[in-house]
């Protein structure tokens, strides 16, 4: 990324960094628009919008009427129309209304006007579980997505990696949809560079070196694999974790480079088992390195129901530590 | 497909002028359109009841007893003035904010606190009502409301289904194909848009530029009745005239109850981001609770002692609803992957099995 | 967020008659307020234009020289009086019905021609308009109108977005949307719902019990218009005040005109499937191109030496825009994976090297 | 399936197959209702309900305004009363305005209301490509539902499955998927039993045995399969070819038996490529059959960009024999 060593940096939770982006982000390009459901006075359920009306104004940043179809819709006029709209999803799950606009059209605008439109949109959603939200308020729909033609999709796992990836989303002339995990808003804090700088799509970050298996993982789950990880290294395995940071284009290289070297995969989702995005990952190490293979891809998981909305027992459905690590051992041993 | 008959009652022309019969101060508008006595204090009751939940439920919140739970204090006409009005053979699809109508409709009052509690025992709703649990996703059970119904008329009943939606919950897309599906196959329904001035931090100004949202009745070419969301008299009456409509096969009914979010969003939110006490100051005066009471006392149709009585029954239902509540089981872990479908796939019963082997390890 | 003013000019509350300037047999109701004669000749050639368009596309369809066609002949005063009020610094959002209205906006005919052939060349719309392309998923279009107003209201122009919908269109959730996201952000926007009796086999009487269209413009707190859709003459007069209101900043309308869809849905339909000729009898009688055409004539402002002109000169437009579209060339294989993302990713990068790979073999 | 060789048959193309499990639906079940747009008096756009109305009465089939979530979510409201919904979708495409309605409840009723409410609707809808139809309405969703917990996917490839299978799908207490391909609708006829039978969900086919390599597929692209496994045959190659009929439940064990036979795998659909149901299938095997692979699990699909409305280049986008041949090749000479 363009930060130098020598910038400023100050210390900021995910939801901070995020902020900090759209701060500058507003600052940088008069194009800029921010709306969405209660971004404007209220900054935002989470607060990621905060102070952002009273800072840039009600035309850059606005509360829209209580509709994301509306929402979507709407971005889609601006882009094409010459803005740079970033949208706020409430939750991800709140995305369905407008799976509409976002399925039909979003991203088939370059393809269908042969480039003559493109949307440089963002749209941003809070997603996943872990703390104890409403029903349909913990959806990880990132797979549906991924398999939209003509979308990005990127999930940043650090509070450094969300700002410089949410203000590379918003310089890309296409439509990017930023997903932001609940569980890591205020949970991990670090040292963030005060300067505006952008964190490239498509390019994984190795989280921990090892040379005895790969673990896999996006947003929420990357601390969950790396506890594992750390587990296992006292055990003596080395243990590579791999955070993807952007699905939509994937770090395939990365992937395999590590896979080369390990022969072991270990792939960690919250998201439902079928069709997630673990199994998209899974096969194209399956089509691209089985000789280097030396056990199954193991994929942990979420479950084939719908995430419970009974809170004594939703942690049971995310991927912890525990499972990851008996997925280690279980391709360790095999 | 099924011809639709214009209604027979001609649609209300709904003025701006919300319909009231007791004003604020408690004084009767229209003596000829009021409710019998009974009913009066049916509907007292019922309110104190529902207000009762609300004001233990922050408590309970406080003390870790209760989850996080979206507060309608001050909206009791507009809830129980409409449920009211239906029987047990009819459907209640409510939101979030609507446990005053479900515990007026007839949801037992542990199951109530269990759902709050995010328990599975407040999901399986009793098999001798036909009420919904709570909906979270805002519109989406306005078309269902309105399939269920259609299937009440196939099957020749004179059932009706009654829907909740907020003045936010009207922007969405499912609030228009609603209110049309069921003009067009004229379908038994009464739809309640709880306009409260607020969606969260949103007021209803920024929400639409409408001022009148009975007016959208029109254009659906149903009727729309703008009542006084505050006066639990006038609520139950038009939408006991909705209902009757209904179940006479002249179809569905846009009410808009005109009330207030005196409280916040839920009981974990700061509305001084977003309000200040301007925005909701002459709202207590308003309030629908004291409005009846003091119509019934000074009709002399209430005494300071029943009223004191009424305050003590209620008092001692909610907490033996509670300790049942408390005696509620815990779920297990494998029941994540329970009901799911009617037989597991063999995905779900290697699943259940992994679940059950953490259980054991 | 942005507040809202209320219209200036106050919404011309639309009555159930369709407003006119001319009846079917071409006497003018309100002299006052005709457009000037040559604006009148300017909308007849532009509708026989548009006819010419329709009537060589049933043609060409059957000589294999043209793709599915969705005709619109006899909603010409619908689609040209409309979009003839804009300038190109305006927007157009057309539904696959609405050939006849882009190109009165100003879409050449080499390139509406390629569209219909599912060329690329008509999917590239230039560079000097505002328009997209013809939309097939109903109702999308309408909030991206709004969208596209209000950027241009945010970038400080007096432009416009105008909409095309359908009366079946008017059902879906992104219709209802719309219309609130418009009026709450006041958004310079005209919305033109042509209501010409049918959603394929669907009548208007199926698709919702409303009689009148223009109404659910009052839902939204914004004007609402209804218009006789066979009178170009006054299908132009209430779009050009309507956006004028938009370019004043006095925000959305909503436009019904009313006329009729007396051909097929498309030409490979047979509407003897689901609709009789009583259906459709009368519609002739009201032929938006004669109309005016006997006005111009009975007027004195149009000879049939001058008609006859007109023919020749459209005729000879459309073979010599026929040959341009005849050059065009086919696309190659790989352009499948083209214009995906301004950067292809490695996947496709890969996945265009496999469809050249293939071209090769 | 229940029907026995005695029983008298009819030849039939699929769509006729289909519109006679429909009427055998109508006839046994009087809950069973049929609506959507243009499906009464017209009978559908591609007349799947041909006669219906006329035979059975406007309550039973009718036409619907044109909005898709009021279609779905009216659905489950008829299914949580009592009775048997079959939705028409006019095309697969056209669920997108649906999603809210099918991911946030249709899958979730029963789960949430822990049995107490169940919604046993159907939901039909031609699917892909291959015959120039309009811009959107050649679209693959299968993926989107596959992931969706909840719900069932079945996607038939003969008219003999397609009326066993739709008649299963109607008696089934649960949400049911079911998608046709258009390409097929009246390309193929066969002899089908005239009487009620049901093919069971979640038992895949096996087309044509084989030792050498095993191809799997569903709907549109079992025939394409079928070709190039013909091909290959004649040059010695022993191909299986598996028709899926159900992605929801998937019959594992059956994928898994041919797999441990042949040792090499080939998955095809004309979904787009990122994150398609293919990704699944090759994930299950990478993950359970690792020992058993000779080669990579190979993906012939679609692209990862929307299938394109210009028609002189539209049989690009789908797999054809060809391309699975070359695919077969490939993986006999790893
Ligand atoms: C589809 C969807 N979008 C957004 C939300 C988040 N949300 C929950 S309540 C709410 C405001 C609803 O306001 P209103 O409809 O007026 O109901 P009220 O809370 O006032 O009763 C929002 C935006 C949601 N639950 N569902
Ligand atoms: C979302 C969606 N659903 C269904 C269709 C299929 N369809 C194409 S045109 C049409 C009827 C549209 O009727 P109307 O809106 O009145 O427009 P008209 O054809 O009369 O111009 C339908 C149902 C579609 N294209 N998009
Ligand atoms: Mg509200
Ligand atoms: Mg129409």
């Amino acid at each position: 990324m363009t930060a130098t060593p020598a910038t400023q940096t100050r210390t900021m939770t995910m939801v901070a960094a995020i902020n900090d982006a759209l701060a500058l982000a507003l600052e940088r390009d008069p194009a800029v628009h921010i709306f969405g459901e209660d971004v404007g006075v209220m900054g935002g359920v989470f607060r990621a919008t905060d102070g952002l009306q009273a800072r840039f104004g009600a035309e850059r940043v606005f509360d829209t009427p209580l509709a994301e179809a509306g929402i979507i819709g709407m971005g889609i006029g601006m882009g094409l129309a010459g803005l740079r709209p970033i949208a706020e999803i409430q939750f991800a799950g709140f995305l369905y209304p407008a799976l509409d606009q976002v399925l039909s059209h979003l991203g088939r605008y370059r393809h269908r006007t042969r480039s003559r439109y493109h949307v440089p949109m963002v749209v941003r959603a809070p997603y996943g579980g872990g703390v104890h939200t409403p029903e349909q308020h913990a959806d990880s729909p990132e797979a549906i997505l991924a398999h939209t033609p003509g979308v990005k999709v990127v999930i940043p796992s650090t509070p450094r990696d969300a700002k410089g990836l949410l203000l590379a989303a918003t310089e890309d002339p296409d439509p990017v949809f930023f997903f932001e995990a609940i569980k890591l808003y205020r949970s991990v804090k670090e040292e963030v560079p005060e300067e505006y700088y952008t964190v490239p799509l498509g390019k994984a970050r190795v989280v921990m070196e090892g040379d005895d298996v790969t673990v896999i993982a996006y947003g929420g789950m990357v601390e969950v694999a790396q506890k594992a990880a750390d587990a296992a290294r006292a055990h003596g395995i080395g243990v590579e974790v791999l955070d993807l940071r952007t699905l939509v284009p994937l770090d395939t290289a990365t992937i395999l480079e590590s896979v080369a070297k390990t022969g072991r995969v270990i792939i960690v989702t919250e998201a439902p088992r079928t069709n997630g995005f673990h199994s998209e990952i899974s096969a194209t190490i399956a089509e691209e390195a089985i000789e280097s293979l030396q056990a199954p891809i193991v994929r942990v998981t979420g479950f084939d129901a719908p995430y419970p909305p009974f809170t004594s027992i939703e942690d049971v459905y995310r991927p912890n530590p525990v499972r990851v690590a008996k997925a280690i051992r279980q391709v360790m041993a095999y | 497909m099924s011809k639709t008959k214009a209604p027979k009652t001609a649609p209300t022309p709904s003025s701006d002028e919300p319909f009231q019969l007791i004003t604020p101060e408690g004084t009767v508008s229209q003596p000829e359109r009021l409710p019998d006595v009974p009913t009066r204090l049916k509907l007292y009751r019922l309110m104190r009841r529902a207000r009762h939940f609300d004001e233990r439920a922050w408590v309970l919140y406080r003390t870790g007893r209760m989850g996080v739970f979206p507060p309608y204090g001050g909206m009791e006409a507009s809830q129980v003035g409409t449920a009211a009005a239906l029987t047990h053979a009819d459907w209640l699809f409510p939101t979030y904010r609507d446990t005053g109508a479900a515990l007026t409709y007839g949801l037992p009052l542990e199951q109530t606190i269990a759902y709050w509690r995010t328990s599975p025992h407040g999901w399986a709703m009793p098999q001798h009502l036909k009420i919904l649990p709570f909906y979270i996703p805002i519109a989406t059970q306005y078309p269902q409301a309105v399939g269920a119904a259609l299937a009440e008329k196939r099957q020749g009943t004179r059932n009706v289904a009654m829907a909740y939606i907020g003045d936010g919950g009207s922007s969405e897309g499912d609030f228009h194909e609603a209110l049309n599906f069921a003009g067009a196959l004229n379908a038994p329904c009464v739809f309640i848009l709880q306009n409260n001035g607020w969606a969260i931090s949103v007021p209803t100004r920024t929400q639409t530029r409408a001022t009148n949202l009975s007016l959208r009745a029109q254009g659906y070419g149903i009727p729309g009745v703008r009542v006084d969301g505050n006066d639990v008299l006038a609520t139950y009456q038009v939408t006991l005239e909705a209902v009757n409509r209904a179940r006479n096969g002249e179809g569905p009914t846009l009410i808009e109850t005109v009330t207030y979010r005196v409280k916040p969003h839920t009981v974990a939110d700061d509305p001084s981001r977003y309000r200040s006490d301007a925005d909701t100051a002459g709202w207590d005066a308003k309030d629908p609770v004291r409005r009846l009471r003091t119509h019934l006392l000074s009709e002399g149709h209430l005494t300071e002692k029943e009223d004191a009585e009424i305050t003590r029954e209620i008092e001692a239902e909610f907490e033996a609803a509670l300790q049942v509540a408390d005696r509620f089981p815990e779920p297990t872990p494998a029941e994540i992957v329970d009901h799911v479908f009617a037989e597991p796939t063999p995905q779900l019963v290697r699943q259940r099995a992994q679940l059950l082997a953490e259980e054991q390890a």
